[in-house]
């Protein structure tokens, strides 16, 4: 039998398959659809100190093989998430994983101090990527000594491990992951999306209200399939890959280009079912590559 | 309770200029579909879904009817589907217009161009439940009208044109200000059109039914908020939507 | 009648449509699909001083609405180009652009310097952003003073108007674009590819032989566009836009975004005859968005 | 010279295990097609066009037959389209096999899989000019097999399986140690196959077809080279072959 498990810092998976941040909710909506014990964890919708209203709509647009999406951290607020969404993803058997963001250092250490108040959460993913807030929270991930300072600042706060979510858009991404690698993070998550605009010719602005949006989806798979690439040689911390995973067979190529595990955003919305549809074809795909375990991939596709 | 369904597809037929009248057949989603709620349909390997309103449902034949207006890639390729091709579909979304109201009363439809769907089913399902109808539909020429004959069955029907090519011209908020009786009004259409509406109408009860660029379509990614006047400050449009009642909303 | 005309340093455009570099090689095959003449400008395949073979093959693979290369700037060097590709193209009744590359300052001086001993060529498109380059090319395109000095050196040593392209691999493209125009650049080319990576599951080895590629064609397109959006506003200089142009409404998006002409590179391959066919089309799709010239549609997407 | 052209399905058919044959017609293709050339494909909204070889050609009723075997995306929704849809196609592209050899010549065929369909239209063509043919053709196993009968018609085949389940056992190398006589050899297949070749028909004449992913597929973009011992040191497979002299290229 084929070994989907993995042992990840503060994360035992059952299978390397996890909805992405933002692109899930708080499981919630989908879990009509599925038993979410069937996942090897959930990474919740972002949190920030305060409840965020995020920006105005238009939110989202298609784009060729991929979407912009401009939701700007809606949520309702760290101590609201605890209270009311945690207690209903924990009656599942999965790991669940709290993505948090903010417009401040400060606020960033608040939101994963709050997080110490529960044991229902496995791990923190720090969200230093996100490109749909303004006061700082792209700075911190394309600046490699500001991702650092908020790294060991989150650190220190908190006694879950820590996944550090870097951003696609910058010039050197090995730069910034062995700097927030030496700064203490537990493990890395890559890649957020890529900053992006599409004009509505009719009425000739920008068609996300906020202007600029994430791209995500296939359209991005090969810019995470190098990053992870470059990267994963670089540091010694693990990577949840993410970035236009559709089907079991890209699973395998970011476990190759040196990916532990795996995060699904925007096939969601194709099909609600696609994490459990992915979960139950990697066998099949594993064996036909000649892999008897997800572990024994890891890497594999890294030449010399 | 929406499902992910595969619908035959068991007609497809232009009606009005790009206009495109197409028939699906599913029973698990003709079974529960009530007026005002939509279909989040896949076409080819677009990224995102399109939401499309319910425009009849037959609970004997386990068909659905679905209009489109053809306005960029996703509605064309969904134009191009052959009948017996099959769509992936989730559905039925939302939540609809209220229809548990008095009998005898009578309700006002307010469409505009590709806001007209809905309101056909709508119309058909109060009429059956003996509630009088009364339409205004307005659209943009003469070449855009559809279902005229269809709602003129449900009740009284008046058909605006922008260009006076055809019934009435001017705008639906036009031929509102003749006074028609009514109890409650229900409209679907362009935002520019339902806000006018609104103020035209103040003090009377309605619903309208909303649009926005959707993600999900199932009420996870926060794409298609609506700012509310409820405790968490606002509404989602596809779960919490699309129907509002004009006072909870401000648009 | 739709004006497409448009005005350029060294260029007097009768459309703002011209292949990319690369994909177009000197023009050769695709005269024997349609006239040349119909082009406002043919870029030119990459000249470096010597001869260069390139890259060990594949050199090309398919991705979501893509396509990864890695061709390696191969070029029979500036002197061959000068004496049997320019009076080759210069046949035509079109603008004849010069993409210029080296693996150090000094030969993209002499390269320029040599472009100096034909008066057929009236423009220079300075490559510091190929990705496919090991010795420098990357590095020239993502320091902003680097940029500088190489836009500055060539400057000098030329007498065409230079337009420098830049790369999208980068944290901040309005600082490069700042630096480069401050350097004497005339104008922008953007945006080159974004380098990227796809890993074949049955050898378990990155596809293309040069592990990394460069991502082009639909999917960068959201990129291109706001990277355009966000440079056109903060210099005084034009734009050649490029990045997944595929008819004739992209084009439209790419004006109203800032650029003042466009590339079309990757959708070439689809159809040889594109940019012939967007030339047709372009009237139309201007006169449908209420815009009776090119010149009128620049810029105006820009909100405040 | 090569061609934009819209060709017409005829005909599709599973010949063997996720091989497909599929017969084309467009008169002007099929008026300047010669054995070797290939056709590039575009196929639904992929972004690259795919490269597959000419199987047959038939001048009277326009119709060019391509066989492909279903590796990818491409492939395989290729092999979903229908008898009456229209195919994109730049053809015909490259240059053949050389064809004018003095009659009574033998020539052997050595095919290797996916391989084999070029082989074919050239021998055909051979045969009405009067040379003679062998043929080895090398498949994986016996549901692999395709074109069998159409090939003993144009002379002595031999049919190796690597797995033995039908004709010889082994690798299509193995049977031309017999000492098979003959002036000239072609071949196409894939390029370990091609190397055993080369090395064991040492001092023969031979031309090879070769593949490379290729972008353009018109000789612009530089994709599809190969190291050659010519003045530019290299050539490129998709406009100067896909068949070349085994003297002239080091694979
Ligand atoms: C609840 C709901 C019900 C609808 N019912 C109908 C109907 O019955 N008939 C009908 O013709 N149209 C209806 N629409 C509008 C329909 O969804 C859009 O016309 C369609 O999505 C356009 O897709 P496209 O690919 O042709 O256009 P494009 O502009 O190419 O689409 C690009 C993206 O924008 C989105 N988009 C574009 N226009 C709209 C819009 N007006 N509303 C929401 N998203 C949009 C698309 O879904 C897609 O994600 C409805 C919309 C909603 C939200
Ligand atoms: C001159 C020439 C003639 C050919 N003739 C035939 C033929 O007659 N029948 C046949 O079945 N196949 C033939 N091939 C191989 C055929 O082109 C590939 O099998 C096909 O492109 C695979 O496409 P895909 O989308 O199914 O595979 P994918 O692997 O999904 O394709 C991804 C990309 O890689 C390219 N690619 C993949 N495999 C090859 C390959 N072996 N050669 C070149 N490009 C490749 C594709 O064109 C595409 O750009 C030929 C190739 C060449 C170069
Ligand atoms: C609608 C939407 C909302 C998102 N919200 C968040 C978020 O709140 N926090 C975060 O770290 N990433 C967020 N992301 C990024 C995804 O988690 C993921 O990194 C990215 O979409 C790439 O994966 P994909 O191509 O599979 O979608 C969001 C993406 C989308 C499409
Ligand atoms: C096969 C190929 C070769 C290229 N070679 C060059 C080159 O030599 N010099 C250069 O500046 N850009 C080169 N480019 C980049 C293109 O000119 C263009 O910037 C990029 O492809 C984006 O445009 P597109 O999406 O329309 O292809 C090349 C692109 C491709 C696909
Ligand atoms: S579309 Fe995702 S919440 Fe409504
Ligand atoms: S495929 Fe472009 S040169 Fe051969």
């Amino acid at each position: 039998m084929t070994n989907l498990a993995i042992e990840l810092p503060g994360l035992s998976l059952k299978n390397p398959v996890m909805p992405a941040s933002g692109c899930f909710g708080f499981g919630r909506e989908y879990a009509t659809f599925y038993n979410l014990n069937k996942l090897g964890a959930v990474i919740m919708k972002a949190a920030t100190m305060q409840e965020r209203l995020g920006n105005p709509t238009p939110r989202v647009a298609e784009t060729a093989s991929g979407m912009l999406n401009a939701i700007g951290l809606q949520n309702p607020g760290v101590t609201k998430i605890i209270e009311t969404e945690v207690p209903f993803l924990s009656q599942f058997n999965t790991n669940i994983i709290a993505n948090i963001a903010g417009s401040s250092l400060e606020e960033y250490v608040e939101v994963a101090r709050a997080f110490n108040e529960t044991d229902q959460v496995h791990a923190l993913e720090l969200n230093i990527s996100c490109p749909n807030v303004k006061e700082g929270g792209l700075q911190f991930g394309t600046d490699p000594l500001m991702a650092a300072r908020v790294t060991e600042a989150v650190k220190k706060s908190t006694n879950l491990p820590v996944y550090v979510k870097l951003s696609p858009n910058v010039s050197d991404i090995v730069q910034i992951a062995k700097a927030v690698e030496a700064a203490g993070a537990d493990g890395l998550s890559m890649i957020n999306t890529l900053t992006g605009m599409q004009i509505h010719l009719p009425s000739r602005r920008p068609l996300i209200a906020n202007k600029t949006g994430g791209l995500s989806g296939p359209a991005i798979k090969p810019i995470a399939i190098r990053m992870i690439y470059e990267v994963s040689s670089q540091v010694n911390i693990p990577i949840i890959g993410m970035g236009g995973i559709q089907r079991a067979e890209d699973v395998l190529e970011f476990l190759l280009a040196g990916a532990s595990a795996v995060a699904i955003g925007t096939a969601n919305f194709q099909n609600p079912f696609i994490c459990a549809d992915i979960i139950d074809d990697l066998p099949r795909v594993l064996k036909q590559y000649g892999f008897n375990s997800v572990r024994e991939a890891i890497g594999k596709g890294i030449v010399a | 309770m929406m499902k992910r369904e595969k619908m035959r597809i068991v007609s497809t037929r232009v009606i009005a200029k790009e206009t495109i009248e197409m028939v699906l057949e599913n029973k698990w989603i003709s079974t529960h579909a009530s007026p005002g709620q939509f279909l989040h349909i896949q076409i080819g390997s677009h990224t995102l879904r399109r939401p499309i309103s319910i425009a009849d449902c037959n609970h004997v034949t386990n068909e659905i009817t679905i209009l489109f207006k053809i306005t960029g890639d996703g509605t064309r390729h969904l134009g191009e589907y052959q009948v017996g091709n099959y769509l992936d579909v989730l559905g039925p979304i939302g939540n609809g217009f209220p229809t548990n109201i008095t009998a005898q009363s009578t309700v006002l439809l307010v469409g505009g161009g590709i806001g007209v769907p809905p309101l056909y089913f709508l119309g058909k399902f109060l009429k059956e439940n003996g509630i009088n109808i009364k339409a205004v539909l307005g659209f943009q020429g003469e070449d855009h009208v559809f279902y005229e004959p269809n709602f003129r069955e449900l009740g009284e029907t008046i058909i605006v044109t922008n260009d006076g090519s055809y019934g009435e011209k001017g705008y639906v908020t036009d031929v509102l200000e003749n006074n028609l009786a009514f109890d409650y009004y229900y409209s679907c259409g362009p935002t520019p059109m339902l806000r006018s509406l609104i103020s035209v109408l103040k003090g009377k009860k309605g619903y309208i039914s909303l649009e926005e660029r959707m993600g999900c379509g199932v009420g996870a990614c926060l794409a298609c908020i609506l700012p509310a006047k409820n405790e968490r400050g606002y509404k989602k449009i596809c779960s919490d939507g699309p129907v509002f009642n004009v006072e909870e909303v401000t648009i």
